[in-house]
């Protein structure tokens, strides 16, 4: 991602546009590409979403198993989050163990959900200590134009809401499993914004061409109730102390309209 | 195979309500990625595979680089969501060997010889797995490789034949594969008459193999004149868009 | 194995022998080389033979542990098989995990001695759902002259027909090993024939130099009644579909020359 | 969370006798080791962090030369010793994800285009963890960096501010970064007024994150002042040992 | 480190002075750099130590958990030792897996503890054949200026001499952690003293020119009663049988000097 | 050592029928991989180990070529199936180690300096592990650099000494190193009195050392016998052949 794709003078066309309120692919500085959200395509796991932001098409799968909790949680379950940057996504990507950009954007992603209690963890606890639902939350980018933390947080957030998880019965200490399903309990419904800063201006969901133009980004998701519960600065660039209070005002705003795109009583 | 699961019936219906030499549905597109140079989707049964192709581009690293002709790289890949219990992201040694196999199938229908120094890279992802992932894969990847605008000596058809209950039938699904009796994945270019994968595995005489395989090709024929219909679908409505770019 | 180790002189002789029947080393096109077992050289694993094809030399060891079966077989014994190609076998292989090719011979080898069901897995079963036996085949490639499917998988038979596993008792869910061994469960006898088309024309147990004029190979599996319980093409060529069913009938027969000469009564 | 645990009293102060606006002591040591071309040291609260530079030298893998900058690498690791339970000293995804943003703060305060086809490799190494490891580990990697002689556009300073017990703290310690409810680290420049690093996890409105964030720059200028003397320290320490070796 | 990162030049004076009996840096051949040691550093580390030899600065950090015996060991605790070669200690070491210097200097530090049976293992059993202490030794070399396995081995001596355990009770076959510590069970006190072959010339704690000179280098452990528990050459050269003799003769007056350093009553 | 195992009898008779300075039976085998240009084996007691060297040949990777000598790699391996419990293929540390120390006891035996930015890679399978791997190892090794050609200053021989029920014992086999009282490995070069190889565990007085230090030096020069003879053999072999051939 280092590598610059596009040319010197593409970059300063975006840039200078920018500067003039306008972007080169028509939005205006506080809009978003257009959003598809598809819910359950992958039968075999207990949820899953796909979600395409503009030509960004990220894919969630999540499975269920039972495992066990951590020593310092005992009666909690588990969430684990990965992301893998599939090589049909990217040019720029390769397959092999996750990148440092694949680790921050499963973590970023792990921290809106785990530090707005999305789930509640501890009916996820079946016998304390012993045995408990593991969540593992799979983000499965498929191609990469750009902004992959919200269409992620997205994306996993729509595949929460459409989880679902066997029944069972604990007798003598053994799980059976038992027919049916029950609803994974989703209790919060976070979104994350990402802003980006470009010749001193901030953009929302900066597309591929102007990643690779941004000074920096600024992360923020918020949770239902309008609280922040994760942020994450990335890029080489810096901010300013000015330009981070007016995301914080802009990102709620626009997380509102993110979460009424999945969550009907947002 | 220690439960006796029935898997077909006395009137010779099979559990997904197919007769036995009958193909699973089967949806083709062409040219679904952006950053692919081709790109192509299939769904088989359940089965959901993407596959695309970039190149052919530089190679890494370079002392890969062969010098009379493309290096053809493939990697088939399973999302952790595919399947019924997740799978860890790591190659298993079953991808590996079918990454394998896939190349193998592949290669020479690609007129490589006129890209020398370059990869072609090839990446199949098995969104949903149902049974005969490698052989649909090869179906989606043939597509995508056209969809690059590479020149091909044929479209690569793959489809697998088996033995279910006593019967030979067509186009195992996940648990005829599981708890059948033998499974004969084959990989064929219909206008070279040639076959690029052929495995089995389960138990034939060579009678019964014989017939399975027959049987393979038919099917591999009939997939072979849905690639080339998608193909058709997908630059008619190319060819539509330019059209209505003109008119403007 | 890609590169061309043998010039193109010497590649275009093999293969124009091989079109007017005849072949470099002298053999017929339905000659195996010379073949040399031995059997329990390893005194300290549980079985062991050394096939020697021509110059090509494969050892196989087994070894016996007791581990947990798979939770979706839970009385049934576990088989797990692997390939070595140490690096003093050839100087084309390499130290480090095993490659495409080793891991293809694993596989193919194994898929023989479990689809023909050789090994009464049941039979291995100590305490069903919690412990049995778990057989490790090592194949280690000592010299590749070509051909290594069906050195392995001889050398594997070989192994699994002189393989003893230690008796025990279960006392209290506990297993004691007691003095003494039983023979291992063999109830099938899978042997392997690989073919190579070059030129046009099949040739049986191809040698390194014809592996790498050849234009595909193609490995057929057969068990102790004549039915076939593995396939397995290589190579970046075809096959017509006659040659296929041709060399089903070839293997066939050479399969019981081979079996011959492990078990007496093939 | 599951326990309560008080972390703020009655009176205002923490579990470590703090005032919610006051910093932890914190020790700086400049060039403290003989082999790296810049190093140093810190002590804030229990944390125990050592920081090195080696560079501007020559890339391995040549390859990944920039053609117009320094190539800045940065690893953050945690000795297997420095925390409660023995890590693992295979990185881990938190000290990958960390090693990226602190790379990416430190990054702005380097003049990194003086020195293209070079690599400048930033060692961060946590002796002991006590909470805030990766603000108190840019602190000290910016020394390291200055003590290598690298010309930087200003030093970086960082600390974190968050919430426990409902007051809005600074510079949390380990039990407040564990059981409060919010955590904002910050990277700051002070001269330029130039945030490199700003994460958020926990819970908070947008009124306590601007308090917290405010006291976490607060914190950082702070700290900025302590560089500056431990710099300072530094100097003078090395100007009086050539004056006395002069004198001799 | 084969890479000389010296000049020839250099490299012809070391070994010419040491010739004449004297060394680069002043030093007689057989004195040991200026060293110092601290220990308890690590508050959060069950044990620690630092030690300057010289310029080289090694630390030790002893973490202990609760973890399963050695099936051939049912009633021992279990000792292992890790070096890692951090990259800020010397130019040439590089991030990933330890390579073969780390993988030699954390065997041959064990090996000395390990024979001399400096760890009272049987007085770390908690359940035989279930659950006993591991002693996690950690060798972290912070600054590498040469003879880091002497270096080493006396920082692991002087952490393990300030080593405590948790107090525990077992109930029901679980363990509970009391409150409280009690002294790691260390009854013998092995050293590790390195000397080096340079121009046919004995010297003892070669500094990190002195070994890029060295042809060779023998490390003698020996412990409190004078026994030698471990031994290593090291180096692409040899050493004469005469020299061996000499050797351990100058280490086993060497190695008391240095134990009187972490014990008194050595 | 937790049970009491009785490793010499009162008659000074070893549980193998040994006297205490008494090698175990060796065989030594010398060319007999045809792929390899240098290959040798050996039987010391149930050790049964291979050797094979490649090169001098070009360096892989590049960068690792040394331009004043050929670079000499080494690796020691155990098969899984050479001991009692079956050992993961991936090389442990301990293989590590003996890789190190073996390439040191025979590097000083090559003349490198003829084969400047080449790389001579010995590989050493142990088939079977009967205790005293590694110096079986370097005494096979050594005749495999011979039957590969390289010039040497001399043959290595390798043999381990140590100290079982009291007494002072040659060639320990696998009970004896496990349960005896110490073992000490050298790898000597008898022409040039050299020792390359030199460890030691367990536990021995000065005098002990010294003792069971001559005996392993006298073991070695048996040894080194043998490896003569064994290179006689194969060439008065080669030598027979050749003449064969000549008289058709």
């Amino acid at each position: 991602m280092t590598s610059s794709t596009i040319s010197r003078i593409r970059q300063s066309q975006i840039a200078q546009l920018i500067t003039s309120g306008k972007r080169l692919d028509g939005r205006g500085l506080m809009d978003y590409r257009p959003i598809q959200i598809e819910t359950g395509i992958i039968e075999k796991a207990e949820g899953s979403a796909r979600v395409r932001l503009g030509k960004t098409e990220v894919m969630v799968g999540i499975k269920i198993e039972i495992g066990e909790p951590f020593s310092d949680r005992p009666d909690e379950g588990v969430l684990t989050t990965n992301a893998e940057f599939v090589p049909l996504a990217s040019p720029e990507f390769e397959a092999g163990p996750p990148g440092e950009d694949s680790v921050e954007l499963a973590r970023v992603v792990d921290r809106g959900i785990r530090e707005s209690k999305a789930i509640d963890l501890e009916k996820l606890c079946i016998i304390p200590g012993k045995k408990v639902f593991i969540v593992f939350i799979d983000i499965y980018v498929l191609n990469h134009d750009g902004n992959l933390i919200d269409a992620s947080a997205l994306a996993a957030l729509a595949a929460l809401t459409n989880t679902k998880i066997f029944k069972y019965e604990v007798k003598d200490g053994e799980v059976e499993i038992k027919s049916g399903f029950e609803k994974l309990p989703l209790v919060n419904f976070p979104v994350a914004v990402t802003l980006a800063d470009i010749g001193g201006r901030l953009v929302v969901d900066p597309w591929l061409d102007e990643e690779e133009v941004m000074n920096a980004r600024l992360t923020i998701s918020f949770d239902k109730d309008g609280k922040i519960c994760a942020m994450q600065k990335g890029g080489s660039g810096t901010l300013s102390p000015q330009q981070i209070i007016e995301a914080v005002k802009i990102a709620k705003e626009k997380s509102e309209e993110l979460r009424r795109l999945v969550v009907k009583e947002g | 195979m220690t439960k006796e699961v029935r898997l077909v019936n006395k009137k010779g219906i099979r559990t997904d309500g197919r007769k036995p030499d009958e193909l699973r549905p089967i949806k083709l597109e062409v040219g679904i990625l952006s950053n692919a140079d081709g790109s192509a989707y299939i769904e088989q049964g359940k089965n959901k595979i993407l596959a695309a192709v970039y190149g052919p581009r530089e190679v890494h690293p370079r002392h890969l680089a062969l010098p009379d002709k493309a290096l053809l790289r493939c990697r088939y890949h399973m999302a952790p969501f595919s399947v019924q219990e997740r799978k860890s992201p790591a190659p298993s040694r079953r991808e590996v060997e079918l990454s394998k196999v896939i190349r193998e199938a592949l290669e020479p229908a690609i007129f490589l010889e006129r890209f020398p120094r370059t990869s072609i890279d090839l990446f199949i992802e098995v969104l949903q797995a149902d049974g005969g992932t490698r052989v649909a894969g090869i179906t989606v990847a043939s597509l995508a490789l056209a969809d690059a605008g590479l020149p091909m000596r044929d479209l690569v058809a793959a489809c697998a034949a088996g033995k279910a209950d006593g019967y030979i039938v067509l186009d195992l699904n996940d648990i005829e594969d599981k708890e059948g009796t033998a499974d004969v994945p084959v990989a064929y270019m219909p206008s070279l008459n040639a076959v690029g994968l052929l495995q089995m595995d389960g138990q034939l005489t060579p009678e019964e193999f014989e017939q399975a395989f027959n049987l393979a090709i038919e099917g591999c024929k009939r997939i072979y004149e849905l690639q080339k219909q998608a193909l058709k679908a997908k630059y008619l409505a190319i060819k539509e868009a330019v059209e209505e770019a003109e008119e403007k």
